[in-house]
């Protein structure tokens, strides 16, 4: 059958998943296509992650510009050219998008243009053209989810993809509706930038998954940047008025009390729906749950030699969660013994002081039936954190009681996401926190206060009164 | 949904405690990782338990590895 | 013996290594005393690894100020008000300095002032006072070392100590005796602060001891930022000129030839010595190489209760070093199993890109007879890397051959030094390539680059081409 087949796999989008996929399959030898019927890199290189993390950068220089007097470095006639700033951003990503395209040529896969979708379970049309393989992945990722009552123009109402075009001048009054983590970033970014920002989340807490105590202390620390947060509160719709300015109908969800504001851009930011419709999956029988496809550990669907990998395929819709899954994908396709088995997926919030979080919260692992004992260190007694001047934050390690192996590092600080790498290491080689905490980390570094925080686990830590 | 179809073979934290090169290996000489007896801290399994319960004999999987 | 004794474990010196002692020994029940002759915390904290990481930062922040244009930011006028830059520095370190005082009250760890003589193996003298201990910890430290025609006066001539004050205004043209890693962050501050700097080196090449590769890479980023650097050169005199000038006579070692180049400044970090002298030490017979005091992995000299910690103890001369040194006499002496057994002590040059390394370099593995294989990344395929603007330099790995084992690990980047958590845990637990590889490292991060690295150890990096 191999034979007479166009290529041994096609994989359907070329975002993070799809392309670390197409590409280590060429590595394994494999004769790969992928369609791509918008842009190559996906969400995440061109309205993702990339771009996101390119604007953060920017407002953090602005407000690193303003701190600097602390130290007697002082700025006038401050300007932000916000044109130049959607270029750079631009530049990176087409940077980056046109260097998957030279990656595709270079281990040479086959990059169809178009939409694609499944004819028969070997065979897929993309335009007038029909494609067969022996193996398909599915990786056409997620879209932003819509909310009935605020209609995304991209102008006034808009999703992350409208929020990335930063308007001239910055919005005066900008509403967030969702406190996860796109809504943080974003909100981080027109705070910076001056727009005055209020976040409002329909459930108790914001950003969902991440410990509660590192949440606590990320929360304060964006809120004494400036950005309000309000739980526990809902948008019913909002109204363009005469003078351009959007009229919004907040609603206490506790009280039923609802009261109507005034803002100037209003961001939804409410979650990602899977792309799993428009592909004929229900004609190939692949089995689907609320709009994700089913797959097993090696990526497969219930159909074996279609697979399925990144935000199409389930929770956390990360980059590096799809990419992980394409490598697997490609390796399963050419005969590897890979598996998705990961111990933990890290989760970030790019902000500053950045959130940053590998495994068990402290709610999760006591959910599980675990006995633990938690350290924490804070970065306020970080020597490098001062001279970095960014103290707010700490690190906080969850362990076994017994065994002493970490479960968990949650992150609020300076450079968290820099941190994860020994984390996720120690993690994945069932590390305790002695083995950390015996390793030398440099000085002075921000990492020393992981380790600090694995010897308060055992009340050993020096640089803070252990209790 | 991943999260639901890994549940099978995932080891949570703390469950199974195997480094990452290992249960790769395991996959690759067809052990399950469960199977296999970590010689380190907290029965921490490495590339050589998983060598090791390969040529035990008492414990030999449906593809022997032929020690070369 | 030991209840007639006035402490159990008697500390001298309260730098890094002192203080770490002592802490720890309190923590595990001992009664403790620190001598200190001049200032809790040590070099380290006074005068070495922290103030130079604030000078560090506000270099850093001058430059990004003009980076910041890229992308749209500028400023019409910029101001460095050196006052209180110099002001903001020392109130980092007297708040960290003070923090050791608050950690020995807390401790209950007993603070002596002033300067300790042996009397005899179980007692010393502090001015007119004798104290007994059933054991001792000699943490002294390390001194600048001097060099013949070039005396330090602190104002024109001046050692890391004097360095440390920047002058107002900055000195046009400065020249940095000594291409190692103090002289590399000074030549940095004073350059990004405006300075003409000019680094001379006596050897072949600049900062020994880290890997070649690295090296190249690391130094090539410094001289595009506009420091000199010139190898197997030495400076013979500096003589003050009527105009306050210092005319410098310098010397290619090659070739014996001699020219005059005329400096504001003159920085002389040509290494440091350790401070043995003075505590009569040879009155209790205790073995010294030249300077340093002899130990073994337990931390004890020939005197089996008299310990050596730090600087004084030996090489490399850093503050981590001594810290763990510290807890490991501390432990031995409360009788727990502990050894100085590390797998590998990184090393760092808190520029911008950094210089950060731990475990072999190529030379020294191959020197030590491995087969190894390398694997590079550069940071301007790292999408996280161009958000920063910074993408300069590489994570380098080297691993075993067969094994697969790393071996070292070499970055010059952005944030190299928050990296280094990772690759020192993976040393100390015996990852290998493969178990860096498989761990999910959160998108996009630096750490992405050192997962690449190892990739590429096999050939399998996912953004570059694998040759
Ligand atoms: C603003 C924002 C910021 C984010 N920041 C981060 C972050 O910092 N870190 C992180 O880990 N994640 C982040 N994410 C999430 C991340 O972007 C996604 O998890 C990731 O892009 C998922 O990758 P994927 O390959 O599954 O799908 P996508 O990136 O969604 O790519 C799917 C591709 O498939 C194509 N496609 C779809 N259907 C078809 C078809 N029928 N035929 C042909 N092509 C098709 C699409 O055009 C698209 O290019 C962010 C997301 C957003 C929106
Ligand atoms: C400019 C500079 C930058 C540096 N940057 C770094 C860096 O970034 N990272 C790093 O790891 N290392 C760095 N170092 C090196 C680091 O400072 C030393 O390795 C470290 O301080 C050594 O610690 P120690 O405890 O052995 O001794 P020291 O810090 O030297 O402390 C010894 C103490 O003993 C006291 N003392 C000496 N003799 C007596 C006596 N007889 N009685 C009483 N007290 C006495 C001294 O007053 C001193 O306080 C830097 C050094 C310098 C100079």
């Amino acid at each position: 059958m191999t034979k007479a087949m166009d290529f041994d796999v096609l994989i359907i989008g070329a975002g993070p998943g799809g392309y670390h996929a197409a590409i280590r399959g060429a590595q394994l030898g494999l004769k790969v296509a992928c369609v791509e019927k918008e842009y190559l890199g996906g969400v995440c290189l061109n309205v993702g992650c990339i771009p996101t993390k390119a604007l953060l950068h920017a407002g953090d220089e602005l407000a690193a510009s303003k701190h600097a007097a602390e130290f007697g470095l002082t700025f006038s006639g401050t300007q932000l050219d916000i044109g130049k700033l959607n270029k750079w951003k631009d530049g990176i990503v087409t940077k980056l998008t046109s260097g998957v395209g030279g990656l595709f040529k270079a281990n040479k896969v086959t990059h169809l243009v178009g939409e694609a979708v499944f004819v028969d379970a070997h065979s897929i049309k993309v335009g007038d053209k029909t494609y067969t393989a022996s193996n398909f992945i599915v990786a056409t990722g997620s879209e932003p989810a819509k909310l009935p009552g605020l209609d995304v123009d991209q102008v006034s109402i808009v999703d992350s993809t409208g929020a990335l075009v930063i308007p001239d001048p910055v919005p005066a009054r900008m509403l967030c509706v969702g406190g996860g983590v796109i809504g943080f970033e974003f909100s981080h970014i027109y705070n910076n930038m001056g727009s005055k920002v209020k976040i409002i989340e329909f459930l108790p807490d914001v950003i969902p998954g991440a410990d509660r105590g590192a949440v606590a202390a990320f929360r304060k620390a964006m809120e004494k940047q400036g950005i309000e947060v309000q739980t526990q509160t809902k948008a019913n719709k909002a109204e363009k008025q005469p003078d351009g300015t959007l009229k919004v109908e907040l609603e206490d969800v506790k009280t039923g009390e609802k009261r109507s504001e005034i803002y100037d851009r209003v961001l939804v930011s409410v979650g990602r729906r899977p792309r799993s419709a428009g592909l004929n999956l229900e004609g190939l029988g692949i089995a689907v749950e609320r709009g994700f496809i089913t797959v097993n550990s090696k990526m497969q669907t219930n159909v074996p030699h279609i697979y399925a990998i990144g935000d199409v395929a389930g929770n956390p819709m990360l980059a590096h969660k799809a990419m992980k899954e394409g490598l697997v994908a490609a390796e399963v396709i050419a005969g590897e013994p890979a598996e998705m088995d990961p111990v933990a997926i890290p989760g970030v919030v790019y902000t500053s002081p950045e959130l940053a979080w590998v495994g068990l919260t402290e709610e999760e692992a006591l959910a599980k039936g675990y006995k633990i004992k938690t350290g924490q260190f804070p970065f306020a007694a970080s020597g490098r954190a001062m001279t970095l001047q960014s103290t707010d934050g700490f690190v906080k390690m969850i362990t076994e009681e017994g065994t002493d192996l970490v479960l968990g590092v949650h992150i609020v600080g300076p450079h968290a996401s820099d941190m994860l790498g020994e984390a996720s290491l120690g993690l994945e080689m069932a590390a305790t926190a002695s083995d950390i905490a015996l390793t030398i980390h440099a000085h002075p570094t921000l990492g020393e206060s992981v380790l600090e925080a694995a010897e308060a686990v055992h009340k050993q830590a020096i640089h803070i009164v252990n209790r | 949904p991943t999260t639901k179809g890994l549940s099978e073979t995932t080891p949570a934290p703390g469950q199974v405690r195997a480094v990452p090169s290992a249960r790769r290996l395991a996959r690759e000489l067809g052990i399950s990782i469960a199977e296999v007896l970590g010689s380190g801290p907290n029965g921490r399994i490495r590339s050589g338990d998983v060598h090791a319960h390969a040529s035990a004999p008492a414990s030999a999987p449906v593809q022997v590895q032929a020690p070369a």
